[in-house]
């Protein structure tokens, strides 16, 4: 296959030292190995997630993603935009519809952007990361790469809501979507059957700002893995990861529950399977060790095909 | 029974349901020449699929006996099973309709002794029931079947229990070369009489339709209460096959929604109303049920009914669509999570079976019909702009069953007037 | 200047229903409810609602403004999408309830402290700055909301999230100092400073 | 047709599916010959196959065969190949009805040949009385349709009758066509898309009925009275004046309408109490006025601007009180919601508030209730509890279900969707003294004896009782169409109206050919009656369910073929049993029953009749055959029209017999009822009651005499019946009248 490149837009979160950026790390490792070109858009900037919505007006939000949108027809001409967050993709995908479907909104943020020297032309694509692995390689051509088969590990695929609503991943249902389980078995992964609790929120923000309303969430969340057997969850969205590995301490103290749940990312498992160490799978980036994966990652095997 | 010669004259009328036959009777008991083409080996429709019918819960198949018994006493009506409607060239006055006949492998001789049945062992999924329950390959669709002849699946054509038919049958009747035919008519007018198919309730993802054993659809319900059903008319979870006396009936399943059908398909609340009653008949007191609605539309006389189910003790109406079902994987139990929108309150409800009151999408596509028929957003038959080509009962509208007979009554004047004015013409030239 | 929640009375008297059309985000939607109940039914945090979605609604027809604007409820919106997929006609509620959220909080009429108000406030500050969020000056921005002592109480008690990332190397106390940050910020001040301008001169509500 | 006179009978036996195997029918052929008195028997191994066919074919043409009597299968199986017009032909029923009720081997095998054996006997004693129908074409053939009412639905049905072909005739009572619908400003939408209010399309409809060259209308015009019968009305169409014209038509259509409620009986929501509450018909009123002048719709008190409305849906009807309406009237939700829209779409500044309980717009309405909510018409679930109107405003007390508080709203203009209230004439099944104070005028001044117009089905509404068959009525001939039949709306009152246009025209053509109309469509037999020996004791008059039966003048009972629908109730009730058709009379059953070989008091071979319902008991246990389901061989079952036909003479008769039971077969009847000719089974029950007497004087057990309510699906439940009949019958013990007959 040829190399592919790509108009990358990591997100905040993503960054070095930032909240996921191990789930930046196992990303460009996984690409590395797909023989994908991720060129980061330069000088991007933050998609205002769901959150920023009380002091800010529309346009200014749209805005903000409009200059993303015009920094990558700029200097990465003909490559789709392609967001790891959840957040970002979902942001920056409302404000591409809004604008693309209103000449009027299309014009306001043009006139804004022109103080910053730049200009949208309603061309870039839009995609999520796991967007680019079904669509443009499928599971097929993902199983190819695998060398480390992750036998004997269940995964209880953990969708969330951002990659999965309003939009959605192409073919997938709102309330079953399976592209996480099918990915879990592409890389020989087993997946926790009739996980119920895939689509749940996480609470988003609010586990933030109120997490004694949102954390029983959470609880759900990770209770339904253990009651599927699983050893760890999998998911697409750095905000479902943090919130779902971090408060669980916080959880058992105010539950008394006992959770210990590692909560990985897809990209870190196609790393480990891909015979990535567990450096490059950004295994080292957990507070609830992946004790599993991590086995597998320092494992030896012959990666000669 | 001596069959018409087809002729500008004739009527055709496509679709054997209770609105075909209706349109094909009342023409044919004004003297019309009639030709029923119907899709199925056996006249009688949807209708014949249900148990009682609201308000009056009496038995659909009585007025069909009646209706057969009209069709079998009348020589103006040629009926043509197991043929669909390809295409429909010309215009009003004129149209040369293309049928194919898909092979029976069975002859008019059958006397419907069912030595065949007997005799084969292989077996597929009862379409009479939904699919809840399998028949033998060699049947006849059920006991109020017309014509009453067997037919041989074409499964078990050419496999040993194809010879096993055919060689139990006494009278010859069973053959297995029969292929496929296709034969044109002339006709004056068309009656689109094709029905309706409930909406496909594994699309509406929040009730788990593909993922919960008892989550059921209406028409499913409506099988499974019937005596001579899959259940024998025991009103089973079909997780466990343990009686479900605790019942939610969820309403506008697949119907007033910009996500599924726009259009509401009228019949739904009558039907769950009637079937809180088959409920009722089965468990008496101990029976429960739920009906989560929007709206109950209990259109005109159809309220008497109403008020009397809202008077049940054993049935409840929450003002609510239900959000999603949630499964209990151990026991397959399932809970309703929902808003009663009447004053704010949440629940969480507990139900041993749900029945969704799934819509009704027009049967319509198939057949390349001339553009002269206009239809709705939802692909309901509006009419025909200066045509003869008429959508009856259900294909042009959802309609409950009494309405689409007085359609149907109405259609087959469209149709006559058709027909008249054709005839008229031909005496004047 | 005037206060604006005065001027919005006057403006349109007792029809809350064509205020709500003209001022909020999607406000035109709220019309075409039909008053089903899937929303209320699909929100993650309904329990804590006070009014459900499709209840704001009619409460907006029934011209309930003060009860509609000064309620938590739109708040605690986690932007889940659930009604939105699933309300029958399809209206976009999340964005509706940002917008009512975003509306009150403009009118001065959310209530006070509301802590996602507070959050929402602080993440479109701290994002807007630089071009990109600096997480820890977030995460205590939002700690100390409520002063020092409960800040450091906030803090303290989230000390070993705190460690856990900062070993993790998800968490750069260096931040607090210097963090990410765009290189054409100015840019993106002028590009913000213009949409308000825009929104002004279009009478449209303002950041 | 075989030469008059001389009669030649023939039987034959089928040997197929089964029948050979399980049967002797040789000794069944020596029964036909020997005690059937048959001049022709064969037997046939395949008797439905075309060589079996011709053979019957043969022996009519060459033979010269007159009567033939088939022992086979069912009479409902078969049908095309037994199908011989040009002679009267009786069925043994031998498949069904024997050899599949009945159980394989030796064990069972003498009872189950004395089954055949006797169906044998009974097929050929029917048969020996049968003849074939002749029919009674009516001798003046009108063929003209009436259509009393002028209104959408009566223009409809005229204009659609006229363009079959056939000519129209309209009676209107007031001074111009188009009824309600021409009181109206718009209508709602019929067909996409149902976004806006639409022309009424009234005037376009007048302009094609008054230029119709086969449509006759009488305006200001009301019937003074109407006789005969299918294609041969008379009806006496009376103006003002009081100057009457008779009018000769094969069929009517009763499109009398519909009368708005009086919101006078409302006054709690202000209805009558003041000018700023009206109901839809006065707002179209207001509407059409105002748009008459060019301006906005004013307020009725005082002229003023109308910035709010209320609509209040179901205003005296859905009532459960008893003082209202109990019917919900179908249209008004679309309605309101249309005049809503008239406000919206001229001002979008005026508020309109539709107040509801069910918002009911079925269908494509749905469309229609979203273009009313995009327009900005609000919509809120909840009910009035009253009106409070001063000055020029207008305050709703209500309460509101889902803020689930009791409020109010103020409003310029109130409107009470208040229902339909049919002109469906006098109600006959009312005796004259219970009448309301105020008498109903009748619509349609029959002739009839049971009375002046159309029987009533519930809440004065003249709808059909059967779901199946919406234009049946109990006036032969005679179709209500609109919102007389059933509250409905613009759209359905037209398709109604086509509907009931087919309905005449097929009863005109009937009529013309003598045929039944449904449900025993194209029956040429009728009812003979040589009055000679009627006592006229008026029993048929009063018990036909079509009241097809007049009086003549000198008191006798005089019959009207193309009224009458073949149900046979009157023979049922003839106690001196000079009612009869050619194929069916107290003889073809009775001689049946009389047919039989009756075993002795010792033989423990007790013999129970069973008369079942053709349409439903017999089909019942012929679906019972088919899946095998046992039941006693001791039955012998004769199918009947209906129980109404059932003779109590057949009773006395097989009980004098020596039959040791009688059991009835019927539908059910009450509201509910299933009975296709309405009143027999709930006739037969009333008629046996009586029959109790006689068993006493005979010394007999009242237990003997049985009836039963069965479905057609009772397939299970009906030869369970019958096992447990017999059983009773054995416990109570054989008739003491054998041997006596």
């Amino acid at each position: 296959m040829a190399k592919k490149e790509y108009a990358f837009y990591p997100g905040c979160s993503s960054q070095l030292k930032a909240s996921a950026s191990n789930y930046l790390v196992s990303v460009n490792a996984m690409c590395q190995t797909l023989d994908v070109k991720l060129t980061p858009i330069p000088d991007w900037n933050c998609c205002t997630a769901s959150i920023a919505y009380a002091p800010s007006s529309e346009l200014s939000r749209h805005v903000m993603n409009a200059r993303n949108f015009a920094l990558a027809e700029t200097h990465l001409p003909g490559q789709d935009i392609v967001a790891t967050c959840a957040a970002c993709w979902l942001n920056a995908r409302e404000s591409k519809e809004k604008l693309d479907g209103s000449a009027q909104l299309l014009a306001d943020a043009n006139e804004a952007l022109k103080e910053a020297g730049l200009k949208y032309q309603a061309k870039a694509e839009v995609r999520h990361m796991v967007e680019v692995l079904i669509e443009d390689f499928g599971y097929d051509e993902l199983g190819k790469h695998v060398v480390k088969p992750l036998d004997g590990i269940k995964f209880a695929g953990y969708v969330g809501c951002q990659t999965n609503r309003p939009f959605g991943i192409d073919g997938e249902s709102f309330e079953n979507p399976k592209y996480l389980d099918k990915l879990v078995e592409t890389v020989g992964g087993e997946a926790a059957a009739g996980y119920e609790q895939k689509v749940t929120c996480c609470g988003g923000a609010l586990a933030f700002s109120e997490p004694e309303k949102s954390q029983k969430q959470i609880k759900d969340i990770v209770e339904a893995a253990y009651d599927h057997g699983a050893d760890m969850i999998v998911t697409p969205c750095p905000l479902c990861q943090a919130n779902v590995e971090v408060y669980q301490a916080d959880i058992n103290k105010r539950y008394g529950t006992k959770l210990n749940m590692p909560v990985t990312y897809y990209s870190q498992l196609m790393t480990v399977a891909y015979g990535g160490t567990a450096k490059q799978a950004g295994l080292d980036g957990h507070i609830i060790q992946p004790k599993k994966l991590q086995d597998i990652a320092v494992r030896v095997v012959n990666t000669k095909k | 029974m001596t069959a018409p010669i087809p002729t500008s004259q004739t009527i055709l009328v496509v679709g054997g349901g209770i609105s075909g036959l209706t349109v094909a009777l009342e023409a044919a008991e004004c003297g019309k020449q009639v030709i029923l083409v119907e899709k199925l080996p056996t006249l009688g429709g949807r209708t014949a699929l249900l148990y009682r019918y609201f308000p009056k819960l009496c038995h659909p198949v009585c007025g069909l006996e009646i209706n057969l018994r009209r069709l079998k006493g009348n020589r103006n009506v040629r009926v043509l099973t197991m043929a669909e409607v390809v295409s429909i060239t010309g215009t009003r006055g004129d149209y040369t309709a293309t049928l194919r006949i898909s092979p029976r492998h069975v002859t008019a001789q059958c006397t419907a002794c069912g030595d065949c049945a007997k005799a084969v062992s292989a077996e597929i999924p009862n379409p009479y029931n939904y699919g809840l329950n399998q028949m033998k390959a060699a049947y006849l669709p059920h006991a109020m079947a017309y014509p009453q002849r067997y037919v041989v699946d074409p499964s078990i054509v050419g496999t040993p229990d194809g010879e096993k038919a055919r060689a139990a049958c006494k009278v010859g009747a069973i053959d297995l070369d029969m292929k496929e035919e296709i034969i044109e008519l002339k006709v004056g007018a068309v009656a689109w009489a094709t029905g309706w198919q409930p909406y496909d309730a594994a699309k509406i993802q929040p009730y788990g339709y593909d993922r919960f054993a008892n989550v059921v659809t209406s028409v499913e319900f409506e099988r499974m209460c019937d005596p001579h059903g899959p259940t024998g008319g025991k009103i089973l979870r079909p997780f466990d096959g343990e009686p479900a006396t605790n019942i939610a009936f969820i309403q506008c399943a697949g119907s007033r929604d910009e996500n599924h059908l726009r259009h509401c398909s009228r019949i739904c609340c009558m039907a769950s109303l009637k079937q809180t009653q088959y409920v009722r008949e089965a468990y008496g007191e101990g029976g429960k049920s739920t009906i989560y609605y929007i709206d109950i539309r209990a259109i005109d006389r159809f309220e008497d009914f109403y008020r009397k189910v809202l008077q049940d003790p054993t049935v409840r109406f929450v003002k609510s669509k239900v959000a999603r079902i949630a499964q209990d994987d151990k026991t397959g139990g399932l809970i309703l999570h929902g808003v009663d929108t009447e004053g704010y309150h949440r629940y969480e409800a507990p139900h041993d079976l749900v029945v969704l009151a799934v819509g009704m999408e027009p049967s319509v596509k198939g057949a390349d019909i001339p553009a002269e028929v206009i239809a709705d957003s939802s692909g309901f038959l509006e009419g025909s702009s200066g045509g003869g080509i008429f959508g009856a009962g259900c294909a042009s509208g959802a309609l409950d069953v009494n309405r689409s007979v007085q359609q149907a009554t109405a259609t087959a004047l469209r149709a006559i007037q058709v027909v008249n004015k054709a005839a008229a013409a031909e005496v004047a030239r | 200047m005037s206060d604006p929640n005065v001027s919005a009375v006057e403006q349109y008297r007792n029809n809350f229903l064509r205020e709500v059309e003209e001022n909020v985000d999607e406000g035109q939607w709220v019309k075409m409810c039909m008053q089903c109940g899937v929303c209320a039914g699909s929100c993650p945090l309904g329990e804590h609602w006070e009014h459900s979605p499709q209840k704001l609604f009619m409460m907006i027809r029934a011209g309930k403004r003060e009860a509609v604007l000064s309620t938590n409820s739109m708040w605690m919106c986690t932007s889940c999408y659930n009604c939105v997929v699933r309300c029958p006609r399809q209206l976009p509620i999340t964005q509706i309830m940002h917008g009512l959220a975003a509306y009150a909080h403009r009118l001065g009429l959310a209530p006070k402290m509301q802590p996602t108000r507070d959050f929402s406030i602080q993440f479109w500050e701290n994002c807007t700055r630089t071009g990109r969020v600096n997480e820890l000056r977030l995460t205590i921005g939002l700690y100390f909301r409520d002063g020092l002592v409960a800040g450091f109480k906030k803090g303290w008690s989230m000390r070993n999230v705190a460690f856990g990332l900062l070993k993790a190397k998800r968490l750069n106390p260096f931040e607090l100092f210097k963090g990410h940050e765009c290189k054409d910020r100015k840019g993106i001040q002028a590009m913000l400073k213009k949409a308000n301008e825009i929104d002004a001169r279009k009478k449209r509500p303002t950041t | 047709m075989s030469a008059v006179g001389e009669m030649k009978t023939a039987a034959y036996i089928c040997r197929g599916c089964g029948i050979g195997e399980r049967l002797n029918t040789k000794q069944m052929a020596m029964v036909a010959q020997k005690e059937g008195k048959m001049k022709v028997v064969r037997e046939h191994d395949f008797l439905c196959d075309a060589s079996g066919v011709q053979m019957i074919r043969d022996d009519i043409a060459n033979e010269a065969v007159t009567h033939v009597m088939i022992a086979a299968c069912s009479r409902r199986a078969k049908t095309e190949a037994f199908n011989f017009q040009d002679v009267p032909m009786a069925r043994a029923n031998i498949r069904e009805g024997v050899i599949w009720s009945q159980p394989e081997g030796a064990a069972a095998q003498e009872v189950t040949q004395d089954m055949a054996d006797d169906y044998v006997r009974m097929g050929c004693a029917e048969v020996k009385k049968m003849k074939l129908p002749a029919g009674a074409p009516v001798a003046s053939q009108n063929r003209r349709v009436l259509v009393v009412g002028g209104g959408m639905s009566g223009l409809t049905a005229a204009l659609e009758s006229a363009e079959a072909g056939f000519e129209a005739v309209i009676v209107e009572k007031q001074g111009a066509l188009g009824g309600w619908a021409a009181q109206l400003w718009k209508r709602a939408p019929f067909r996409s898309p149902y976004t806006d209010p639409v022309d009424t399309g009234v005037a376009e409809l007048v302009a094609k009925v008054t230029n119709h060259p086969r449509i006759e209308v009488h305006l200001n015009a009301t019937l003074a009275q109407t006789s005969g019968a299918p294609g041969a009305f008379t009806v006496q169409v009376a103006t003002e004046s009081g100057a009457t014209t008779a009018l000769e038509v094969g069929a009517i259509i009763q499109a009398t309408g519909f009368t708005t409620y009086d919101i006078a009986k409302l006054p709690e929501l202000g209805g009558g109490q003041h000018p700023n509450v009206v109901d839809q018909a006065g707002l179209e009123a207001l509407v059409i006025a105002a748009a008459r002048q060019g301006v906005p719709v004013k307020r009725p008190s005082d002229g003023g601007e109308v910035r709010s409305v209320v609509f209040l849906q179901c205003a005296g009807q859905r009532d459960d009180s008893g003082k209202h309406l109990p019917y919900c009237s179908g249209h008004c939700c679309n309605t309101s919601i249309k005049q809503a829209m008239y406000f919206k779409d001229a001002n979008p500044a005026i508020d309109t508030v539709v107040l509801y309980t069910d918002l009911r717009t079925p269908g494509m309405g749905e469309d229609f209730y979203r273009s009313g909510q995009t327009k900005g018409v609000t919509f809120t679930k909840g009910l009035a509890s009253g009106v409070a109107a001063a000055g020029n405003s207008c305050t709703v007390q209500f309460r509101d279900f889902i803020l689930d508080e009791d409020t109010s709203i103020e409003a310029d203009l109130v409107v009470l969707a208040t229902g339909q209230v049919p002109n469906s004439g006098v109600n006959i099944d009312i005796p004259e003294d219970q009448q309301p104070a105020v008498k109903p005028i009748s619509i349609l001044n029959l002739t009839y004896r049971q009375g002046k117009d159309l029987p009533q089905l519930k809440d004065g509404l003249t709808d059909s009782h059967f779901i199946c068959f919406p234009y049946e009525t109990r006036r032969t001939g005679i179709y209500a169409a609109g919102p007389v039949r059933r509250p409905m709306d613009i759209a359905q009152a037209t398709e109604d109206a086509t509907g009931a246009a087919l309905k005449a025209i097929q009863a005109v053509e009937n009529a013309a050919l003598g045929r039944a109309a449904h449900p025993r469509s194209g029956d040429l037999s009728y009812p003979i009656v040589p009055l000679e020996g009627c006592t006229q004791c008026k029993r048929c008059t009063v018990e036909c369910p079509f009241g097809a039966i007049d009086e003549d003048e000198k008191r006798f009972p005089l019959f009207n073929e193309s009224r009458c629908r073949r149900c046979g109730t009157c023979m049922g009730a003839c106690p001196v049993r000079v009612i009869s058709f050619e194929n069916y009379s107290p003889d073809t059953v009775g001689s049946q029953i009389k047919a039989i070989d009756m075993p002795d008091e010792f033989s423990e071979k007790p013999r129970i009749l069973v008369l079942a319902c053709e349409n439903d008991a017999y089909p019942a246990l012929d679906m019972a055959g088919m899946q095998r389901n046992v039941y006693s061989a001791f039955v012998r079952v004769i199918p009947v029209r209906c129980l109404g036909s059932v003779n109590t003479v057949w009773i006395t008769d097989a009980l004098n017999g020596g039959w040791d039971g009688v059991m009835m077969l019927g539908c059910k009847h009450g509201d509910d009822y299933q009975c296709h000719f309405v009143k027999g089974s709930e006739l037969a029950g009333y008629r046996m009651s009586k029959v109790d007497d006689t068993l006493k004087q005979m010394g007999l057990e009242t237990e003997r005499v049985a009836s039963y309510e069965v479905a057609i699906t009772d397939i299970a439940r009906a030869p369970q019946l019958i096992n447990e009949y017999v059983a009773k019958i054995q416990e109570i013990g054989m008739s003491p009248m054998k041997g006596f007959a």
